[in-house]
């Protein structure tokens, strides 16, 4: 087949905001939406599920048109971002809910409710009303009925977000050995990049509901292409111009590796930014005067904002900012080392 | 003993309305409830292997279910008026008047306003219930005061004579005009008065067989059984004037 | 304050009762109950009831949930005509009954002549009567919950295949149990205590279509007192029947 | 499925209603509606049924709050209790009226050798009694809808220093508003088409205490055509009335 | 004053658990509720506030007994899980409700209520019903509802979980601004370490309705107690048996820095571990052979979980697993580097 599994074009119109945004996908392929609050994310999938109706565009899946099918006949599963689990079934019933309605017998589909909730760790709770499972519960419980329902489109509206970190690490990964079995094509919501990452095969990053940037998730990671992407994967971006190895982001010269010309980015993580009470000496390169702005923990290290001629982050040790005894408002040197710096075309 | 036998036939599904002369179904006005339920027994037994069936109710309801094709053998109504729309409709032959009601003034049992004639009636002070001028009752009422020359101001006009006689044993009103046979049903919680005009206001009953009576037999035997000297004896005991 | 309304609503609700029970005969009471004429027009009020509300349930469910969710031209019309039956005098409710069904009546004329079979002044004419009174209680009830009742749920279970009738039957249904319950409770009430309409069409015949209601009415006639001893028996049997099942439905729902 | 039950809901409700206008008295109708007494009638009846539900509202929301939310002994029984004047025959209900509120009741005695003041006869006769026959219907609705709704919103008021009048007031009687809306279109219909309560304890008088089903019922005694014509005036006007004001007020709830 | 700020001990029984956790907090103090999926946290967080009664126990807060107060008496404000806007109110009205609760008048509260929106970046949306704001701007406004009634005691479950990446960022530190500037105590719920470790003063964490482990972030990120720890601060954790500089676990023998006798636990990061295809020469210390149970991307690297005689996740390159050749199912030799390795008592 030359076409793609499923390819869509989504338009939504609403009193103050427009979504537009189009994307295909191959069968077994996970697409993660990807952007801010308020993109728009949590609208496309609905205008993918047809809870919100399109004014504009199609969607084709598997070479059915499905824009033109009532919610209930489009073979798609949904994980909303509050769940909405049934209140009045238990977990069992609630998985077996999909099941039933595609015609499997009542103890057929609790057995197949069975199974799910098994894998994902609640069997335990099979018996439970929604109103008695905690919030990380209740979402397994809801991947769990989507799943059971056998979709050939699967809508997953932030999927993880209640997770424990350990629940999330374990469903994270069987989520992607079902999703790598899945035959049919997922479409992702989420905010967590680093699920973004791990889950899918192409990620479509919205933005006030347009497609802002799109790509393999190391291809994205390594050029983004606004800074929302860019703090998103734990970048410094700018957007400068480049004559040979350097690069002019309003008063300051980077030196880089790539050889390019016209407009470019460049970006450079916050481990790379080294920062210094007074010039250095040396080069004038890669070289900038900054404010702080704020200090903050960040995981082992300390994570400095800088203001001034370059918004920049710098991720330094304790130790170092003990040495150097950063406090807000002050004044510093910031630097880039060459090497860690990234340059591609605007 | 009789009255568990007679409940017993009445309790007895008795299977569609229609069915063989073994069945009569007599419409009768509400204020006929003891009485004809009476005279039904009496009749029951004068014809073995028949069964009686009542239905009471406002004179009104019963003539429009009628009109509308009710099963009915007789009608019995307490006014002259509602038996008119059933035999308009041609569905009854000329009706005979069995029965009279007279009027009577009632007050409660202590006799609060001290009432003991029509012109007591008059005092502002007095609050009087009366029909309303729909109602046979309220027809004769009007009658009666304008006979007597007076004009009473009422606080209400009822719907139906229990209701009314229901204000003057609550001691809600105290005195209205009322039939001499509710005051004798409400036994001694009211007090009759008699008075001169009600004779000029009296209420007659009518009773007819009905042209498209399921058992034409039996409803002319039981008009015939009310209208006898026997029919009479129940009625007035229960203080109606004979025709 | 909202301690104090209550109560006095409490109040207002329950005072007539006591003194219905002061007024009563306790003497006659065991006599006056024990005929069996009185049992035959109870359990006749509770069965007629109790169908014409499952009648009720089986169409005012769905009419509600058509008013609620499916818009269609002429929606607000027909939602204010569903409360004619409110506000019609149950004894014209009546009258336009027997009109309709009746024996001559629009659609009762075409019965009796295809079928020989004819509502009223049958038992079956009973449940008519106070299904056509009491429905639009549950209607208008269900109507409530429904709109009250987060859509989202049922979003939730189109995605997952089911069809409208199955989202209906398997989600909104339960979800609304509290709202469904209160309908039937107030329909059930209501066809319990239907009088005129009842009369007017259904004729009073014992055993067949005299309810408690019309035998109150016909006691009235004859002696108050026992119309007050029939009234109490109606009132202790409705409330036990509602205070045991309605905590049940509650609780369950 | 839905549909069908929902269709054939719709014309077992609304076909009586065509049986009344097939036999209206189309050619004397203008004459007939123009008798000041009409309108006389119709203004008491909308008035008083208004009144009625104002004062419904303002006892029968608390009195379903206090059913729903506040545990206390007995509720079962209350809650049961609260549906009588529902079962009660209207013509006995206004008979516990007067044996409470008349001259010689209970309360109403000492009403009227304190205050020389008697509630029978009177247009606020008319309002108690419509008010009692109507507020189960309001309670019952909107208990429904507090059991429906959810809990959580409340305790969130309360988390943020929201008294429990407060919650009441702000949060639960918004979120219940197409339950109370429902209640309060139950509770006004059901006093618009009372009868048996009314002219039991208020009597019948022109201007004062006779409300359309009063009028419509006297009327049917001598013309049945001219009840019909009632009815059907009271029904336009409510109807009018209610596709008006609930579409409004369900849109904004 | 020598007494805490508050003082908490929770005792809330259930038909198939138990909470029973005690923890003090300093004005001014963040504690953070860490927590698996069903521990027991927001039970915590609604007996604090009054909306589950207690079984057993006591809550001071400022020398007020809190738990003999109704909820709407206790000085307190509160982020629930799923905001729980009100639905009818505007997004301005829902922020207004506290304070009009405090006695402000319409207009005083409704300036109150701005001011916090726009301290929350959400002054455009002021005017929107709860149904129409995306999830994550929901969350703000249920944030700054419970920060405008101006609490003594701040319970907030799971705050941040809806925001992207960097709203999240930005609130988590304006989050953490109001926090220092706040003079009443905090009780954070939050599965996400970075969340804990950034905002918090103090963690408590809790499995299975007990803490198990508590401290200041840097000591129990240092030093997890549990399995469940460990992994939520990224590292591998063992319990063994010290013999001076040698801790034995099950068969494998540690190389430690540290000098210990008895029942120790041992810890290392993932990066820490690396894998060999044969066995590596040298001394056999810290050295084991496991099998590949599954292998997934993680940020950069690439993580490898183990299993074995130690269950263990090893952080490699993508090019390392290029060069062994990895695969799910293969037997490995793994290693740890002594230095890298922390052990502590038991
Ligand atoms: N029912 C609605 N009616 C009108 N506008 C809406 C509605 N729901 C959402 N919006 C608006 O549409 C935009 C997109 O919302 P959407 O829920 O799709 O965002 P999102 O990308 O899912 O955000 P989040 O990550 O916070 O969940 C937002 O500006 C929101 O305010
Ligand atoms: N209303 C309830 N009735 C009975 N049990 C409940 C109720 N709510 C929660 N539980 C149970 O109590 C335990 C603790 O639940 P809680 O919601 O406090 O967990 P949590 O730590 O907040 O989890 P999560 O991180 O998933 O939100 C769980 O086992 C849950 O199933
Ligand atoms: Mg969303
Ligand atoms: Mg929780």
């Amino acid at each position: 087949m030359s076409d793609p599994h499923l390819r869509a074009r989504l338009v939504v119109e609403r009193p103050r905001f427009r979504l537009d945004v189009e994307f295909a996908a191959e069968a077994g392929q996970v697409i993660a939406l990807l952007g801010p609050n308020g993109a728009g994310k949590t609208t496309a999938l609905r205008a993918l599920a047809g809870l919100t109706p399109l004014s504009a565009g199609d969607i084709t899946l598997n070479g059915l048109a499905l824009h033109t099918l009532p919610v209930e006949r489009r073979p798609i599963g949904m994980v909303f971002q509050d769940y909405l689990l049934f209140p009045h079934l238990s977990a069992l019933d609630n998985v077996a809910f999909g099941p039933r309605c595609h015609g499997a017998s009542k103890q057929e589909a609790r057995r197949t409710a069975a199974a799910w909730l098994e894998r994902v760790g609640l069997a335990e709770q099979a018996a439970s009303r929604p109103g008695r499972l905690s919030g990380g519960q209740a979402q397994r419980v809801a991947l769990a009925r989507a799943l059971a329902a056998e979709p050939d489109l699967l809508l997953l509206d932030e999927p993880l977000a209640a997770l424990d970190a350990h629940t999330r690490l374990e469903i994270r990964s069987r989520l992607r050995r079902h999703l790598g079995e899945f035959g049919g094509a997922t479409v992702l919501v989420t905010h967590d990049p680093l699920d973004a990452m791990v889950l899918a095969d192409h990620l479509v990053v919205v933005e006030n509901g347009a497609v802002v940037q799109e790509g393999g998730p190391a291809e994205v990671a390594r050029r983004p292409r606004t800074d929302y992407v860019a703090r998103l994967v734990g970048l410094n971006l700018y957007r400068g111009e480049a004559d040979e190895h350097h690069v002019t982001v309003g008063d300051v010269v980077f030196s880089v590796t790539e050889r390019l010309r016209g407009p470019v980015f460049i970006a450079f993580p916050p481990s790379a930014v080294a920062l210094f009470r007074s010039r250095p000496d040396g080069t004038p390169r890669n070289l900038w005067q900054a404010t702080i702005e704020g200090i903050e923990r960040h995981g082992d290290n300390v994570r400095v904002h800088l203001a001034g001629p370059l918004a920049a982050a710098a991720d330094i040790t304790p130790a170092a900012v003990a040495d150097l005894d950063l406090t807000a408002g002050q004044a510093i040197w910031a630097a880039v080392k060459a090497t860690e710096t990234h340059a591609y075309p605007a | 003993g009789s009255g568990d036998s007679g409940a017993a036939a009445t309790a007895a599904p008795s299977s569609s309305a229609p069915a063989a002369p073994t069945s009569l179904t007599v419409f009768a006005a509400a204020s006929l409830t003891e009485t004809f339920t009476e005279l039904g027994k009496t009749f029951e037994a004068a014809n073995p292997g028949v069964k009686v069936t009542f239905n009471f109710g406002s004179s009104a309801t019963l003539a429009q279910q009628i009109t509308q094709g009710a099963p009915a053998d007789v009608f019995a109504a307490a006014s002259p008026a509602t038996m008119k729309t059933v035999t308009d409709a041609s569905l009854a032959g000329a009706p005979t008047t069995f029965v009279r009601n007279k009027l009577e003034i009632a007050v409660p049992a202590d006799n609060p306003a001290k009432v003991d004639d029509l012109k007591d009636l008059t005092d502002p002070k007095v609050k009087v219930a009366l029909c309303a001028e729909q109602v046979p009752c309220g027809a004769a009422a009007t009658k009666a005061l304008d006979a007597a020359g007076l004009k009473v101001t009422p606080v209400t006009l009822e719907q139906d004579v229990k209701a009314t006689l229901t204000k003057v044993e609550l001691g809600e009103v105290d005195a209205a005009l009322v039939y001499k046979t509710d005051v004798l049903s409400a036994g001694g919680k009211v007090t009759g008065i008699d008075f001169p005009e009600a004779d000029k206001a009296i209420n007659d009953y009518p009773i007819a067989a009905l042209s498209k009576a399921p058992a034409p037999d039996l409803a002319k035997k039981f008009v015939d059984l009310v209208l006898s000297q026997q029919g009479k004896d129940v009625l007035v005991k229960a203080g109606f004037e004979a025709a | 304050m909202l301690f104090a309304l209550a109560l006095i609503g409490m109040a207002f609700l329950v005072l007539p009762l006591a003194g219905l029970l002061i007024r009563a005969p306790w003497s006659t009471l065991p006599q006056r109950l024990g005929q069996p004429q009185v049992l035959e027009a109870l359990r006749l009020s509770l069965v007629t009831a109790t169908v014409a509300t499952a009648a009720c349930l089986v169409l005012g469910v769905p009419l509600a949930w058509l008013l609620a969710r499916v818009p269609f031209p002429g929606r607000r019309l027909v939602r204010a005509l569903v409360t004619i039956p409110l506000v019609l005098p149950p004894v014209v409710g009546g009258v336009a009954l027997l009109l309709v069904l009746g024996r001559r009546g629009l659609v009762g004329q075409w019965l009796d002549t295809t079928f020989g079979f004819s509502l009223p002044f049958t038992t079956a004419g009973v449940v008519v009567a106070e299904a056509f009174v009491a429905m639009p209680f549950l209607v208008i009830s269900v109507e409530g919950a429904l709109r009250a009742a987060d859509l989202r749920y049922e979003e939730a279970a189109a995605t997952l295949g089911a069809s409208r009738w199955t989202v209906f039957r398997r989600v909104t249904m339960p979800l609304i149990a509290p709202g469904i319950v209160a309908g039937a409770v107030l329909c059930w009430a209501r066809a319990l205590g239907e009088f005129g309409a009842t009369i007017t069409f259904a004729g009073n015949f014992p055993g067949r279509t005299q309810t408690m209601p019309l035998a109150v009415y016909l006691a009235l006639e004859t002696e108050p007192d026992a119309a007050i001893v029939l009234s109490l028996l109606l009132l202790v049997v409705s409330v036990a029947i509602l205070a045991a099942l309605r905590d049940r439905w509650v609780t369950t729902a």
